[in-house]
């Protein structure tokens, strides 16, 4: 789950790492009572869950409440790589002295957490590791051991760090971002810019930070944070549901059980000429209902034209899955063709189930290429 | 010998209690897997259909001899059943479980790994040694015994690959998924390692999917140390940029992790890669064919 | 650092372990008030950093508050192995249905924490281990694995215990345990002995609790626990001055540098027919300063009839060991004869150091055995 | 051979710009040990005496090769100093500094254990192998080269058995501290599993205290796996019990973990026990007179 700035400064704050005054707004009046509130000139940054919201003019200075509300104006609505901006950071404006990055994220690869830190702050961490790579100071922290001091004496000294007193505030907010990562079970926290203003205070001016949804069942404060509406609604939809779908741009809907295998059955039905319509994923123990809904958000995509069942069960059981579909045809008006393929655990009651209630506009294909050149016909 | 599993396995399922682990571990015992043991905390002293229930895997190990367990327990509880299973002695950890917190998964991999612990998933569907054992959810009925060892991150796909290859009168060495959450306890090396050095298998198959870098790391473990041939899959080249598919591991950011990327850099270390489980199958069964 | 039973519960208590109310009490009149504010029967219970108190008299069940005031006139006062009742715990009375133990401790040889558990409480653990070894759980946790709850499972079926209702409450006791072992930097917490009341309510009923005295630091809180008064009165005058001094019964006052050198010193002095009238251990930087707070504690004692100084320097140095040897014979009068012993680390300068100031009254022997004989001669 | 530290000691010590740590660090390069680097956060560039001193164990394991540490830290800031030289890739860690948090020292032991490193300390006076390295704060001149190992959970005790020894004509493979704090990377066991390896040992003297039960361990080790004769001395038999002796090692409680019931399990298994230094030296010198 990915938070936005503010929530994720919130989280800084709660850990001791410092930020910037700032309030909330989702108005241009809200935005003038803020500035306000907050005084002086006041930064208007656009909350979306994307990057490149500079570019797109998603950042602006105001020098007073007036301005800011006319900045606002001028923000919210504004469509960021499909975001529409519903809400805005009103902040203290800073005065930047240095642009740094530090970082803490997850590396998978490696097996341990993975912290970095450079003075070429303010651009894509992508890009200084590509130009300058050895400007950038990482460092590999293995879980058991945790956070230990020199771990960030080396990110400072391995980045060139040499100011006392900047050594001393990125020290302790290296340690703090470290219990920030581990104590919200965080995939990624990452500060770009971490400022050192003109009076040398060290200070986290932007916020990334993704939290493993796995584990948000520990915090149901950052848990609170999900803001549905970020969301397309078929997403949101299947969500509520519990299905995991992502929404494509194709004709053929979808539908299998394991992520590989439908990931799978996207690129064979692309192969065989024709566009997946979605990712939707039954999951593992994919019960009659978990098929109903999922058929129900498919189904509620008008692009959809075809829809393909591609199940290879193990712990899914085929004869269950069949049982969905009937239920799903039964409760729901479904007018676009099913191709299904079955095979593994039950598969022949399955089909039985299927052949036994033979509905119409259903088709049984024996293999997943013949099933997705079905579909693919199908949808045509 | 076959890997991971086989006649020496003794199993303990951790939950199979459960209605998913009562149903899999019997099936488990039914293809003929030594299933010694399950453990319910408070359900000591029971029985699953003749298999001993114990309260702690220390007890079961103790009676038992269990040397494998299978984590069936929900995603909340298995840390902990994978903590307490290590430390009663159990060598080799197959956690079918998925969606355990990834700190938690990260901490137990730097745990385990240091004391030599075996270990598959979490979000994996087991290991299946064709005539021998199959401790996990990998339908053993499409799988026959022979040379061809299968190692993958996601379960499905794995069954379509093997079902293919069967179809083609391929048998499989032994079928390994290990796991598609964002740490799992294995690598697609660590199996590589395995299957190179195990007699029965002469031709591997890796099936990968988008997201990280096992791909690319596989394929450079595969130029150094492994002699025999390997065919590769990769699914997910539709997937869009920045969108998780469903597994946790399998997300695309940017540039690095794409289906195109994993492989190029396998087929510039000479593994040949299918761009369909159908292809797989076919150039798995031309290249054991040459070799025979 | 060892706590007094009430210190100890109030940490259980911060820790979410369950403890009867209590209240201390110094004299009669103050327990007589704590069992009124308590209401109804309650235990008089003599705090001692000693075992042994109940067979000694120091715990008593007092009716109602005059009856309270009665018991701890009796107890306060009495002395108990050598500790002299200065506090009482004045605690709500229980019924008690079962007594359970439950421990956790540092075990230094398996590198381990280790946790103890079993149904035959209310008596020395020690006891249990012998007699019934079968009825005793013991659990090891490797720290960098840290709680898992599997091993309170452990216990709890290892020790028998069958009642779900017990399970849960000693399950969220052992984990508690655990947490406020670690996070206090304990060495032992021990509940003995764990009750269920009739009613199948878990609580501590008694807590020894011990302390790292290395991490005190971290636990001011914990630190003010300390009771000065609760040491012999040299030890309390050595611990001020940061000198490792315990009190023995003999006459001939040692001084040496490593706890195993002036543990073997001990052993010399006896075998060569003396009595050793202290452990003094200058510890590893002895500077000059050290040495005189060290004379000056042991010349406090006014059994010491000679004093030897046991010195094999390797860190220490052994001119700066004399040099405060003659500071401390200008500050103090000291009248006992003075045996020195050098060798290591710039003995030379040392011996040189004594020979050119040549203080009456002070010997330099070549060897440890000929400074041991030395210093019981001029005891005797 | 020599254990622990040898001709190819490389050692850098943490914190070599403190009073004591430059003290007995350049004492140890005059003896000829090579010392290669210190570290001090913030005096990176700076050196000691010719010795370059680095911000982190990093750079200097990177600049020097050093592959021994010594830790000359204070006790609040050792646990840092660990894990930063182990992590750096230091397979010899020599932690001089004393009075670390029990638990810290727990979790560093756990740690580096199953990853092979080799400690000695917290609280120990080092390692010495005459005419080869000294690291530590052992007085290097009252020993000389030969076939006696020393093993001692006591510095300055040490010190004096090995000057006993010297007397008699004995000269020392290795003397070996492996420190008196509740916890310490390297036990007794570990050091007469060394010793027994170690062709130009062909004594062992072993020096234990009050408290613990590492000398009754030490006992069944012997008899088991020690062939090379072993002499022991135990200090503390006029120790009362309950009471701390300075090392928080030596505390007895109870019965167990008294001088006098070590001394019976060594002699249970055959070891010889001296009662004063002395006597310690006088069996050696005669066990090694008849061996020669």
């Amino acid at each position: 789950m990915d938070l936005y700035e503010y929530q994720g400064k919130e989280l800084f704050r709660r850990f001791g790492i410092p930020v910037s005054e700032g309030r909330l707004a989702t108005t241009p009046p809200e935005a003038r009572a803020a500035a306000e509130e907050i005084g002086g000139p006041v930064v208007v940054k656009a909350q979306v869950l994307t990057g490149g919201r500079g570019k797109a003019g998603g950042v602006k200075l105001a020098d007073d409440p007036g301005d800011a509300e006319q900045k606002a104006e001028g923000i919210l609505g504004l469509d960021i790589n499909g975001h529409v901006v519903r809400k805005l950071w009103i902040e203290s404006a800073s005065e930047i002295a240095k642009e740094y990055y530090l970082s803490i994220t997850f590396d998978r690869g490696a097996k341990r957490v993975l912290f970095m830190l450079t003075t070429e702050g303010g651009v894509e961490i992508e890009e200084v590791a590509a130009t300058k790579p050895e400007a950038l100071a990482r460092l590999h922290v293995d879980p058991l051991e945790g956070f230990q001091p020199y771990q960030a004496r080396r990110l400072i000294y391995g980045a060139g760090i040499a100011d006392p007193e900047e050594q001393k505030q990125i020290a302790k907010i290296v340690e703090q971002l470290y219990r920030c990562f581990v104590e919200t079970d965080a995939m990624l926290c990452e500060i770009n810019p971490l400022i050192v203003t003109p009076e040398g205070e060290v200070r986290a001016l932007d916020s990334k930070f993704t939290v493993d949804d796995n584990a948000l069942y520990k915090h149901p404060d950052v848990e609170e944070m999900r803001d549905p509406e970020a969301y397309p609604p078929e997403e949101r939809a299947a969500r509520e549901k519990g299905v995991t779908y992502v929404k494509l741009d194709g004709e053929v809907g979808i539908l299998g059980n394991g992520a590989g295998l439908v990931m799978s059955t996207l690129d064979v039905i692309a192969l065989v000429g024709g566009r997946p319509a979605n990712f939707c994923d039954l999951g593992g123990g994919g019960d009659a209902q978990g098929v109903v809904d999922a058929l129900e958000v498919i189904t509620a995509d008008s692009q959809v034209r075809s829809i393909l069942f591609n199940i290879f069960a193990g712990i899914t059981r085929c004869d269950v899955v069949a049982q969905g579909i009937l239920e799903a045809l039964s409760q729901i008006k479904i007018e676009q063709p099913i191709v299904v393929r079955f095979d593994g655990t039950n598969a022949e009651e399955g089909r039985q189930i299927l052949a036994d209630a033979a509905p119409p506009n259903l088709h049984v294909e024996p293999t997943m290429l013949d099933a997705a050149r079905r579909a693919v016909e199908l949808a045509a | 010998m076959a890997v991971i599993v086989d006649g020496d396995t003794r199993l303990v399922v951790q939950g199979l209690t459960g209605r998913e682990g009562r149903f899999h571990g019997l099936r488990n015992r039914d293809y003929g897997t030594s299933v010694v043991a399950g453990v319910t905390p408070g359900k000591g002293g029971q029985d699953a259909d003749g298999v001993p229930i114990f309260d702690t895997v220390a007890e079961a190990v103790e009676e038992t001899g269990a040397n494998t367990t299978m984590v069936f327990v929900p995603a909340r509880f298995a840390a902990d059943a994978i903590y307490e299973a290590v430390d009663a002695g159990i060598g080799t950890v197959i956690c079918i479980a998925e969606g355990l917190a990834a700190h938690e998964m990260l901490r137990i991999y730097n745990y385990i790994r240091p004391r030599g612990i075996t270990m598959l998933g979490p979000n994996c569907p087991g290991a299946l040694s064709p005539g021998k054992a199959n401790v996990g959810i990998i339908p053993a009925e499409i799988f026959r015994e022979g040379a061809v060892g299968v190692v993958s991150r996601s379960g499905t796909l794995t069954y379509q690959i093997g079902h293919e290859l069967t179809q083609r009168g391929l048998g499989n060495s032994t079928i390994v998924g290990i796991g598609g959450d964002p740490v799992v306890g294995s690598s697609f090396i660590d199996i590589l390692e395995r299957f190179e050095a195990d007699d029965e298998t002469e031709l591997i198959v890796l099936v990968g999917e988008i997201g990280g870098d096992e791909e690319e790391k596989a394929a450079a473990y595969i130029a150094e140390h492994v002699t025999k041939p390997v065919i590769a899959y990769i699914a997910g080249f539709t997937a869009p940029p920045g969108k998780t598919m469903g597994h946790a591991g399998a997300i695309i950011s940017g540039s690095s992790g794409t289906a195109q990327a994993k492989k190029e850099a396998l087929e510039a270390r000479g593994v040949q890669v299918g761009t369909t489980p159908t292809e797989v199958a076919d150039l798995a069964a031309s290249t054991a064919g040459a070799r025979t």
